[in-house]
C-alpha cells in the first residue's frame, strides 16, 4: 500500500493528553503514542503506546489477530497510522519515512516466514545486508574490502553457518534460513531489531541456540521480539509486553503475566 | 580477495563465452562471405541473409534488454515494443532528413508525407535530426527518457506484477494510436519508409548492408558485456534480490524504485538502439511496432530462450524469429499452429526456457557437486 | 337500312366505350410501367408519379414490388413481372394483372432497376396511397413520405386523415406532415407561421432540417425564404428545437456511453473470473469471444437450414450453445495446458499466447478467412424513438440487459451456490480447501470454463455489432485487461464499475477530442489512475494484499 | 580460445542453416511466381481471397499449357500482416527463389516497405488494391483503381440529380494516408464546385472501429441542417461491419442520407443483414452483380476452384485476374520472363474486363478500366446504377494537389520516368 492514508480522526483513540516528542524520554527508543490502523472497518490496531528504551530486549506476545505484525509493518514503515505518534530515538518521526529509509535509520526487520533470497548464496545474501552505501552507482562499482570480509566471516561464525558459506540460500534447512535472516540483520547493524517469531518451525535444539543468539545480540542492540512461543520467551528472560486487539493488554515479567487474570482470559478464555 | 563486485567472471561461464564468440564470429565472417565469397560458391552468403541475419541480431538486442528487467528484476514490460519503435523511428526520422530533395516531390525541406498532406513547413520536433550524432544521441534519449518519466511514476506508486505489465501495454497502445494519427507527423499508419543514405552509404549497396550487420553483431555483443557487467556487480544482486523478495530488499534499505528506474531506464535505451539499428536493415519504421501483440512476442522470445539467461534471451530471440522465416515461406497455411505448439511446448515442457533446461540439466550432472563451494554463483546461469 | 346501321354504329360505339374506358386506364397502366424500364432516370420517376396519381388499383402492388426489387421483365417477351423467390428461382406474377404465371430460373428475367431517385419517388406515391391503409405501421410510414414529399394536393387528404385517425402516436405523424406540407406550400404567411409552431412540438432532425432549410442563404446571400417574418418565425422554431434536441444529445451520449461500457463489461467479464480470480494471464480469452460468436454462426447455420420460420429465436438457442461450446474449450484448455502452469502465472501468459494463435488459424481453417455472416433477428434491428434526435437502437438495449443480466447471474452463483462457495474457497486457500475435501482440479476446471463460457456468451452479444472474423478476439483483449486491472483483480464490481465508467468517460470525450485521440486519453487516464491506486478501483487493504 | 572457435564453427552452422532453409533450386522447365498476400494477421480476412485468386489463374494457365512451354509454379509465403516481415518476404522471393514476378500486398504500407526490394532487385509487382495514387515506380504495375477512378466519379454521381443533389458531405475515412489522401482531393474538388469547406465535415477513426455510435449520431446531426447531405466514406476492412451495423439501426435510409464507399465490395458485406442499408452506395470497377459472359465465366470458375458456391468476387479480385493475364501476355510477347522485357511488353497490353470493355495498360503503370457505381441489395449484392460511358485513365499523380498536379509518370521513352517534370531525355526531332 502505497497511498497516504488521511488519518482518520478516532475520537476514542485519541489519547487525552497527547504528549509531545519532545518530551519522551531520552532513552527511548521506539515511542509510539495512541497508534490505530484498521483495514476495512476491522481495527488491527487500536490506540496502541509502546515504548521501547535502548539497550532493551522485550518480547511480544499475543493471540492471533493481537496485532503484531501490522504493530511491525507501522514501525518499518510498510503500513501507514490512521492516527497515533511514532517517534524513533526520540525525534524522528517514522509516519513520514519509507520502508527503505527506516531501515537506514537503524531499523532492521525479521520477517515471520525466513524471507532469504533463496536464489543467492550466503555470501550474498550477507554481503546484501552488510551496512554501507545503498545507492545504484555506488553498487555499480562497489568492492568488498578486508574488514567487511572479516566482518561477514564472524557474523558467519555467530549464525553458524561458516560452512554454508557458498550454498544457495534456497537449499538451507528451515533454522538455517532464520539464522541467516538474524545474520543479516546483524550486517545491517541497526539499533533496533524487529524480530517476528524467530523460533517458528525450529526443533528445540535450534530454538535453544536461537535464543541464546538473541540474548548474545541484545547485548549490543535494542531488541523486540514477537513470538508465540512461551518456553522460547522463558529463555529469553525478559519484559514482556501482551498484545490484545490491537492494544496493549498488560506489560511485566513473564511469570507475573501468567498470573494475569486478563491474560488468562484472552489465552484460555472463549 | 573477493570482491563485491564480481566482473573477474564477466565471461567466466561457457555460455556467455560461446555467445561472445559467436557474436564477433558471425560479425567478421558473415560479411566476409558475403562481400569477398563470389556468389554460386557454396559458401557465398546472400545479400538477402544478411540484412535477414542482421534484423535478428537487432531482435536479440531487443531481447536482451527486456531479459535485463524481467529476468533479473522480474519487471515484466508488455510495451517493450515502444521503446524499440521509438530508436526506431528517431532513425527513421534521420533517415528521412537524409533523403533531402531526393523525394517525388523534390521538396528539400519537407518529407514526402508532409507535402502530400499540405504541411507547409517542418514541425519543430523534426530538427536537428539532420545530424547524425543528435538522432544517435535522440536514439537513446527519447526511450531513456519515456522509461524515466513513466519508471518514476510507476515505481515511486509501487505498482508491480500484473498491473505494471498491463499499464506497460496500456502505454504502448497508446503510442501505437497516437502514432497511428497522421496529425502527429510521423508518417501515420504507413511511418518512414523510402530511405536512400546513411553517413553517405547507399542503404541498399551490399557493403552498407554487410557494415550495418557488424555494426549489429558488435552492439550487441557490447551490450551484452554491459548486462554482464551490471549483473555481476552489486547492482546485479540487489536486482535479483527484487526479483525474489521486493519488500525484503527496502527493508535493508536499498530503495527499491531507483534500482527498478535504473534498470528499466538502460533497458529502454538498449531497446532504443536495437530499434535504431534495425530501421535502415529492414527499412521501413511504422507505427505496427508499437503493438502489444510485438511486445508480446519480445517476452516470447526470452522465455522460449530462457529468463534469467542473458544468451537464452539472444537464442530465443534468433530462434524463434528463424523459425517464424522459415515457417511463413515453407507452410504459409498452417503455419501459426507450429509456432503456437511451439509456445506451449516450451512452457509445459521446458518451463525454465532452452537454456534454463539446459544447464539444469548439466546442473545434475556429478561435475556440479565438484564445483567450488566458494565460487559465487549469478543466479540463473 | 340505314336506321338498323345506325343502331348498330350505336352499338358498336357503346361496346367501343365500354371495352375502351377501362382500357384507357389499363393503356396508362401499361404506359407507365413500360416507362418504369426506361434507362433515363427522369422517365422513370415520372412514371411512379404517373402511376400514384391515377390511383389504378394494380399501382400499390406494383410500386412495392418495385422498391423492394422484386419488379422484372422477363427476357424473352419483355413482359413486366412480379417475382417471389423460390430455391430454384423466381415464382412469376404478370404485373398488370397479378396473373401467375409460374417459375422460371434466375437468369430468365431482367431485374427493372431502381435507384435511390426513385425510391424517394415510390415512397411519396405510396404514401399518398396508403393514407388510408388498415395497418397503423404502413399509415405511420405513409405519413413521413408525405412529410418527406410535401405537395399542397396532400393537405386535403391529410386533414380527413387526421379526422380519422384513431391512433395518437399515428396522428401525430400526420400533424407533423400536414404541418410541413402547409408550411411548404401554403400561401399565406399565418398559416406558415402557424404551422412553424405546430412543428415546435417535434423537435427531431428531419424537422430541424426542414426547418433551417428555410434560413440557407443561397450563393448570392439570398435566404430561401423570402418573407422576413416567416424566418423569424422559423429562427424561433429552430432555437427551441435545438435546445430539445441538445438535451436529448446528453441522454443519447449516456446511453452510448452505458451502451460501450456493457459492451466492454462483457468482454472483460470472463478475464475477471480468469484472469482477476484464477489469475490466469488469459491471452486467449479473446478467441473464446470469438468462438462464442462463431457458435451463434454455426447456430444460425442450422436454423437458415432447417428452421428458416424461427430465425427470430436463434439467439435464444445461441447463449447457451455458445456457453457450453466455449466452456467446454476452456474446460479442455485448463485441464490439458493451464493446470500444468498454476504459480506461474507469467508463463500461463505465454502458453495461452500460442494457444491464441492456434484458435485463430483453426478457426481461420474451418470457416474461412472473411467475414460470417450472423444475422440480426427482427427484435434487435432498428430503434426505439424516445424522442426526437433520440434514438435508442435495440441491439445495444439489449446488451446492455444482458451484460447486467450476465452479471447478476454471475454474482448470484458465486454468491449463493455450493460451487461457489468451493470456488471462494480454493481461490482463497488452496491448501486448506484440498485439506478439506474439495477436489481444487474439479473447481479449476469449472471456474476456468465458467470464465471461458462467459466469454463465449460474450460472442453472442458482440456478432451481433462488429465482425464475426477470426480477429473478432484481438480488437477486445486489451480492452479487457485494461477494464479489470482498472476496476481491480480479482473484484468482480471493479469489473463492472470499472467498464461502465471506462465507457462513460471515452463516449463524452469522444465528441471533443475525436474518436482516436479521446481513446488515448482513456489509455493515460488509466495508466496515471494505477499510479493512485496501484491495485486499481476496489482495491483489497490489508496485510493478506502483499504477501 | 576454443571458445572463440567453437563459436566459430557454431556461426558458419548456422548460416548453412539459414541458406539451406530458404534457397530453392530453380528448375529449368518452371517459371515461378510469387504470392505475397497475408494469410494470417488483421489483413488475412481480405488478402486470402486474392492468394487464391493468383492459385486459380494459375491453375488455368496450367491448363491449358503453360507459358512459353514451361510450367508456371506460385510461390505462396505469409508475411503475416507484418509489414517488415512484407519486405523480408519480397526479398526472399526474388534473391532467394527468383520468382518471374509476384502478385500481392493490400495495404498501401505493405506497398511502401516492399518497394524499395522490388527497385533494389528489380524485380516485377502487381498490386490489385485501390489506392491513394502519388506513386508510379518502375517495379510496381498498379491493377486497382486511382483516386481519379473511384472518388471524383463518385462525388458527381452524388451530386447528380440521379444521386440525389448532394449539397454537403461528410468524409468519414480511416486514418491512413488513402482516406487523407482522398478526401485532400474531394476537398479541392469539391471546392472546385462551389461547396465551401462550412459543409464538409471530415472525420477519421482508428483501423479497426468498432463503436460507431457517436459518430453515426454526428452525421445525423450534421445532415439535419437543412441542405441534402451525403456521406463519402473511406473507411477500411474491418471497421465497415460495425459501421453498417450501426447505419442500418440508427435508420440512416438511403434516400435520406446516402453513403457512397470506396473500399466496400460483396466481400465486405458478406458478414451483414444488407436489408437495412439498401441504396447505399459502392464505387468500384467492377462488381459481382454485373452481367457479362466473361464474368459469369469467371464467377463460375472461382466457385469451381475454391468449392463453394456461395463465395462472392470483388473488384481486388478482377484487378488480380486482369493483372495475371496481362502478365502472362506480356511473357508470352516477350518471349522470356525477363522483367525489362516484359515490363517493356506490358505497356499497351489489353485484357476484356469482367465488366464488359477493355482494360489497357498505360505508361504510368496504371489502368484504363470503367467506373461503375452501385447500390447495396437486400441480398448483399451491389447493382450498378451507374456508369461511366468509356474507361477512364488512373491517375498516377492527382491534379488536385498542386505539388503532383505538376508531375508526369510515363515510363516509355523519351520519358521513362515516374515522376518528373519533364522527360530525362529530349526527342530527337
Amino acid at each position: 500500500m502505497s497511498e497516504a492514508v488521511s488519518p482518520l480522526p478516532d475520537t476514542e483513540a485519541v489519547p487525552v493528553e497527547q504528549r509531545a516528542a519532545s518530551q519522551a524520554a531520552a532513552d527511548t527508543i521506539l515511542y509510539m503514542d495512541g497508534v490505530s490502523v484498521s483495514f476495512d472497518g476491522f481495527k488491527a490496531l487500536n490506540n496502541l503506546s509502546l515504548y521501547v528504551v535502548a539497550g532493551e530486549l522485550r518480547a511480544i506476545i499475543g493471540p492471533n489477530g493481537a496485532g503484531k505484525t501490522t504493530m511491525m509493518d507501522v514501525i518499518t514503515g510498510k503500513t501507514r497510522p490512521d492516527s497515533g505518534q511514532l517517534f524513533f530515538n526520540g525525534s524522528v518521526d517514522l509516519t513520514k519515512l519509507d520502508e527503505a529509509a527506516i531501515a537506514n535509520l537503524g531499523i532492521g526487520r525479521k520477517f515471520q516466514k525466513p524471507t532469504v533470497f533463496e536464489s543467492q548464496s550466503v555470501l550474498d545474501n550477507l554481503d546484501l545486508a552488510l551496512k554501507g552505501n545503498r545507492r545504484v552507482f555506488a553498487g555499480l562499482f562497489a568492492r568488498l574490502g578486508k574488514a567487511q570480509l572479516e566482518r561477514i566471516d564472524e557474523v558467519l561464525e555467530r549464525i553458524a553457518l561458516t560452512d554454508f558459506r557458498g550454498q544457495r540460500a534456497g537449499n538451507l534447512s528451515h533454522g538455517q534460513k532464520q539464522w541467516l535472516e538474524i545474520g543479516m540483520l546483524l550486517m545491517q547493524d541497526p539499533e533496533l531489531l524487529l524480530v517476528d517469531e524467530p523460533a517458528a518451525g525450529m526443533t528445540d535444539a535450534e530454538t535453544e541456540k536461537t535464543a541464546v543468539m538473541l540474548q548474545e545480540i541484545a547485548r549490543s542492540h535494542s531488541v523486540v521480539v514477537v513470538e508465540h512461543d512461551m518456553e522460547f520467551i522463558r529463555a529469553l528472560d525478559c519484559h514482556v509486553t501482551v498484545l490484545h486487539e490491537g492494544s496493549v493488554l498488560a506489560e511485566g515479567s513473564l511469570d507475573s503475566l501468567q498470573n494475569n487474570r486478563d491474560v488468562i482470559e484472552v489465552y484460555l478464555g472463549r | 580477495m573477493l570482491l563485491s563486485n564480481d566482473h573477474g567472471r564477466l565471461l567466466s561461464p561457457l555460455g556467455s563465452r560461446i555467445t561472445l564468440g559467436l557474436l564477433l564470429t558471425v560479425a567478421v565472417l558473415v560479411p566476409l562471405l558475403n562481400l569477398a565469397v563470389p556468389p554460386g560458391s557454396f559458401f557465398h552468403v546472400p545479400t538477402y541473409l544478411v540484412s535477414l541475419m542482421g534484423k535478428y541480431l537487432c531482435f536479440a538486442l531487443l531481447a536482451l534488454s527486456v531479459d535485463l528487467i524481467w529476468g533479473y528484476c522480474g519487471i515484466l514490460s508488455l510495451g517493450h515494443g515502444a521503446f524499440f519503435a521509438l530508436g526506431g523511428y528517431v532513425m527513421g526520422m534521420h533517415l528521412m532528413r537524409q533523403i533531402g530533395d531526393r523525394g517525388v516531390y523534390g521538396n528539400p525541406d519537407l518529407p514526402d508525407f508532409m507535402v502530400f498532406l499540405d504541411w507547409k513547413e517542418l514541425p519543430w520536433y523534426w530538427y536537428g535530426f539532420d545530424s547524425f550524432p543528435f538522432a544517435l544521441l535522440m536514439v537513446v534519449l527519447v526511450p531513456g527518457l519515456l522509461a524515466l518519466v513513466f519508471g518514476w511514476l510507476a515505481f515511486r506508486s509501487r505498482v508491480t506484477g500484473v498491473y505494471l505489465s498491463i499499464i506497460t501495454q496500456a502505454m504502448t497502445f497508446a503510442l501505437l494510436l497516437a502514432f497511428f494519427r497522421n496529425d502527429m507527423g510521423f508518417g501515420g499508419n504507413n511511418g518512414l519508409t523510402d530511405f536512400k543514405e546513411l553517413l553517405g552509404f547507399n542503404l541498399q549497396a551490399d557493403g552498407t548492408r554487410a557494415a550495418l550487420f557488424a555494426t549489429s553483431a558488435v552492439t550487441l555483443a557490447l551490450g551484452y558485456l554491459l548486462c554482464r557487467w551490471i549483473i555481476c556487480s552489486k547492482v546485479g544482486r540487489v536486482l535479483i534480490a527484487i526479483r525474489d523478495a521486493e519488500s525484503r530488499v527496502r527493508f535493508l534499505g536499498y530503495r527499491v524504485e531507483f534500482y527498478k528506474l535504473f534498470v528499466f531506464v538502460l533497458s529502454a535505451m538498449l531497446a532504443g538502439l536495437a530499434g535504431a539499428l534495425y530501421v535502415p536493415q529492414v527499412g521501413i519504421i511504422n507505427p505496427s511496432e508499437f503493438s502489444p501483440a510485438q511486445s508480446i512476442e519480445i517476452v516470447i522470445w526470452v522465455a522460449v530462450g530462457g529468463r534469467g539467461y542473458l544468451h537464452g534471451a539472444i537464442l530465443g530471440a534468433v530462434l524463434v524469429n528463424y523459425a517464424k522465416t522459415y515457417l511463413t515461406g515453407a507452410l504459409p497455411e498452417i503455419w501459426l499452429f507450429f509456432l503456437g505448439g511451439l509456445f506451449i511446448a516450451v512452457t509445459v515442457f521446458l518451463p525454465k526456457g532452452i537454456i534454463g533446461s539446459l544447464s539444469s540439466l548439466r546442473d545434475r550432472l556429478p561435475v556440479a557437486i565438484m564445483r567450488n563451494p566458494f565460487q559465487r554463483e549469478v543466479p540463473g546461469e | 337500312m340505314p336506321a338498323l346501321f345506325k343502331v348498330f354504329r350505336l352499338r358498336l360505339l357503346a361496346a367501343l366505350i365500354v371495352l375502351l374506358l377501362p382500357s384507357v386506364a389499363l393503356a396508362g397502366l401499361a404506359e407507365d410501367l413500360q416507362a418504369l424500364t426506361d434507362k433515363s432516370n427522369a422517365i422513370k420517376a415520372a412514371a411512379v408519379e404517373s402511376l400514384a396519381a391515377d390511383g389504378h388499383e394494380r399501382a400499390v402492388p406494383i410500386l412495392q414490388a418495385f422498391l423492394a426489387g422484386r419488379l422484372f421483365e422477363v427476357k424473352e417477351d419483355d413482359r413486366i413481372v412480379i417475382a417471389e423467390d423460390r430455391a430454384a428461382g423466381y415464382r412469376i406474377f404478370d404485373a398488370m394483372t397479378g396473373e401467375a404465371l409460374g417459375e422460371v430460373g434466375k437468369r430468365a428475367l431482367r431485374k427493372v432497376r431502381i435507384n435511390n431517385r426513385l425510391r424517394q419517388a415510390v415512397k411519396a406515391g405510396l404514401g399518398a396511397l396508403t393514407l388510408a391503409s388498415a395497418d397503423p405501421a404502413a399509415r405511420r410510414h405513409a405519413a413521413d413520405a408525405v412529410f418527406r414529399s410535401a405537395q399542397a394536393d396532400m393537405i386535403a387528404p391529410l386533414e380527413a386523415a387526421l379526422v380519422r385517425e384513431s391512433d395518437p402516436k399515428v396522428a401525430a405523424r400526420l400533424g407533423r406532415a400536414l404541418a410541413a406540407t402547409e408550411l411548404a406550400t401554403a400561401d399565406d404567411k399565418v398559416t406558415r407561421i402557424t404551422a412553424l409552431k405546430a412543428l415546435e412540438a417535434f423537435a427531431d432532425p428531419d424537422v430541424r432540417a426542414l426547418v433551417s432549410g428555410l434560413l440557407v442563404t443561397d450563393g448570392e446571400g439570398q435566404p430561401a425564404e423570402r418573407d422576413a417574418d416567416v424566418r423569424a418565425a422559423a429562427a424561433e422554431t429552430l432555437k427551441a428545437i435545438e435546445a430539445t434536441l441538445a438535451f436529448n444529445g446528453v441522454i443519447a451520449s449516456i446511453f452510448q456511453g452505458i451502451s460501450l461500457g456493457s459492451v466492454l463489461l462483457l468482454a472483460a467479464i470472463g478475464l475477471a473470473i480468469t484472469f482477476g480470480v484464477m489469475g490466469v494471464i488469459n491471452m486467449a480469452h479473446g478467441e473464446m469471444v470469438m468462438i462464442g460468436a462463431y457458435t451463434t454462426f454455426a447456430v444460425q447455420e442450422v436454423f437458415r437450414a432447417s428452421f428458416p420460420g424461427a430465425f427470430d429465436y436463434s439467439l435464444l438457442v445461441a447463449i447457451p450453445a455458445a456457453f457450453l461450446v466455449t466452456g467446454l474449450v476452456g474446460i479442455g484448455i485448463e485441464r490439458g495446458i493451464i493446470r500444468f502452469l498454476y504459480g506461474r502465472p507469467l508463463e500461463t501468459l505465454l502458453a495461452t499466447w500460442g494457444l491464441s494463435l492456434i484458435l485463430q488459424q483453426m478457426v481461420r481453417s474451418i470457416f474461412g478467412p472473411t467475414n460470417r455472416e450472423v444475422g440480426n433477428p427482427a427484435w434487435m434491428s432498428g430503434a426505439w424513438e424516445v424522442a426526437g434526435g433520440l434514438t435508442l437502437t435495440y441491439n445495444r438495449l439489449w446488451i446492455i440487459l444482458f451484460a447486467l443480466m450476465v452479471f447478476a447471474l454471475l454474482m448470484a452463483l458465486i454468491r449463493f451456490s455450493g460451487y461457489g462457495l468451493q470456488m471462494r474457497a480454493v481461490t482463497q486457500n488452496r491448501p486448506m480447501a484440498s485439506s478439506m475435501g474439495i477436489r481444487t482440479g474439479w473447481v479449476d476446471a469449472m471456474t476456468f470454463g465458467l470464465g471461458s463460457g462467459i466469454a463465449g456468451m460474450a460472442g453472442v452479444a458482440l456478432s451481433q455489432i462488429d465482425n464475426v472474423s477470426p480477429n473478432l478476439g484481438q480488437g477486445y483483449i486489451i480492452d479487457s485487461f485494461m477494464v479489470v486491472v482498472f476496476g481491480g483483480v480479482g473484484n468482480l464490481w471493479g469489473t463492472l464499475v470499472g467498464a461502465l465508467s471506462l465507457g462513460l468517460v471515452n463516449k463524452f470525450l469522444e465528441p471533443y477530442a475525436g474518436a482516436v485521440l479521446g481513446k488515448i486519453i482513456v489509455l493515460v487516464v488509466i495508466i496515471l489512475f494505477i499510479q493512485k491506486r496501484p491495485r486499481g478501483l476496489f482495491a483489497l487493504r490489508g496485510r493478506a494484499v502483499e504477501s | 580460445m576454443k571458445s572463440v572457435i567453437r563459436g566459430a564453427i557454431g556461426a558458419a552452422a548456422l548460416a548453412v542453416a539459414v541458406t539451406g532453409g530458404t534457397a530453392a533450386q530453380a528448375a529449368d522447365d518452371v517459371i515461378k511466381v510469387g504470392v505475397l498476400h497475408s494469410l494470417s494477421g488483421t489483413m488475412a480476412i481480405s488478402e486470402t481471397t486474392l492468394k487464391d485468386t493468383v492459385l486459380m489463374m494459375v491453375d488455368e494457365l496450367n491448363k491449358n499449357g503453360g507459358l512459353l512451354g514451361k510450367r508456371v509454379e506460385a510461390v505462396v509465403v505469409d508475411p503475416a500482416s507484418d509489414w517488415p516481415l512484407f519486405a523480408e518476404k519480397a526479398r526472399e522471393l526474388l534473391e532467394g527463389e527468383e520468382v518471374a514476378a509476384v502478385f500481392g500486398c493490400w495495404t498501401s504500407v505493405s506497398r511502401k516497405s516492399v518497394l524499395p526490394v522490388f527497385e533494389e532487385l528489380n524485380g516485377l509487382l502487381f498490386y490489385p488494391v485501390q489506392y491513394e495514387g502519388e506513386e508510379s515506380s518502375r517495379n510496381v504495375f498498379y491493377t486497382g483503381a486511382a483516386p481519379n477512378q473511384q472518388a471524383i466519379p463518385a462525388v458527381e454521381y452524388l451530386m447528380s440529380e440521379d444521386g440525389g443533389g448532394a449539397e454537403r458531405f461528410v468524409l468519414l475515412g480511416t486514418d491512413y494516408v488513402y482516406p487523407r489522401t482522398t478526401n485532400k482531393i474531394l476537398r479541392a474538388f469539391l471546392n472546385d464546385k462551389g461547396i465551401s469547406d462550412d459543409d464538409i465535415m471530415e472525420n477519421y477513426t482508428p483501423f479497426g472501429h468498432s463503436d460507431w455510435q457517436t459518430i453515426v449520431s454526428d452525421v445525423k446531426g450534421f445532415a439535419s441542417q437543412g441542405k441534402k447531405t451525403a456521406v463519402v466514406s473511406t473507411i477500411n476492412g474491418d471497421a465497415n461491419v460495425p459501421f453498417y451495423k450501426e447505419l442500418g439501426n440508427q435508420g440512416i435510409k438511403a434516400e435520406e442520407i446516402p453513403v457512397v464507399a470506396f473500399s466496400v465490395g460483396e466481400e465486405e458485406l458478406a458478414g451483414l443483414d444488407t436489408g437495412p442499408l439498401v441504396g447505399h452506395l459502392a464505387a468500384w470497377n467492377y462488381f459481382m452483380s454485373v452481367e457479362s459472359d466473361v464474368n459469369d465465366g469467371f464467377i463460375e470458375q472461382w466457385h469451381a476452384f475454391i468449392g463453394n458456391e456461395d463465395r462472392v468476387t470483388n473488384d481486388p479480385m478482377e484487378a488480380t485476374y486482369i493483372g495475371f493475364k496481362m502478365w502472362a501476355q506480356a511473357v508470352k510477347q516477350a518471349g522470356s520472363t525477363d522483367v525489362d522485357a516484359v515490363r517493356q511488353a506490358m505497356y499497351g497490353q489489353t485484357v476484356p474486363n469482367l465488366t464488359g470493355g477493355t482494360a489497357v495498360m498505360n505508361a504510368n503503370h496504371h489502368l484504363s478500366k470503367p467506373v461503375l457505381i452501385g447500390e447495396i441489395q437486400d441480398d448483399g449484392m451491389i447493382e450498378t446504377v451507374w456508369s461511366t460511358d468509356k474507361e477512364v485513365v488512373g491517375d498516377a499523380w492527382s491534379d488536385f494537389i498542386p505539388e503532383s498536379a505538376k508531375l508526369t509518370a510515363d515510363w516509355t521513352y523519351p520519358w521513362v520516368c515516374g515522376n518528373c517534370e519533364a522527360p530525362k531525355y529530349v526527342t530527337a526531332n
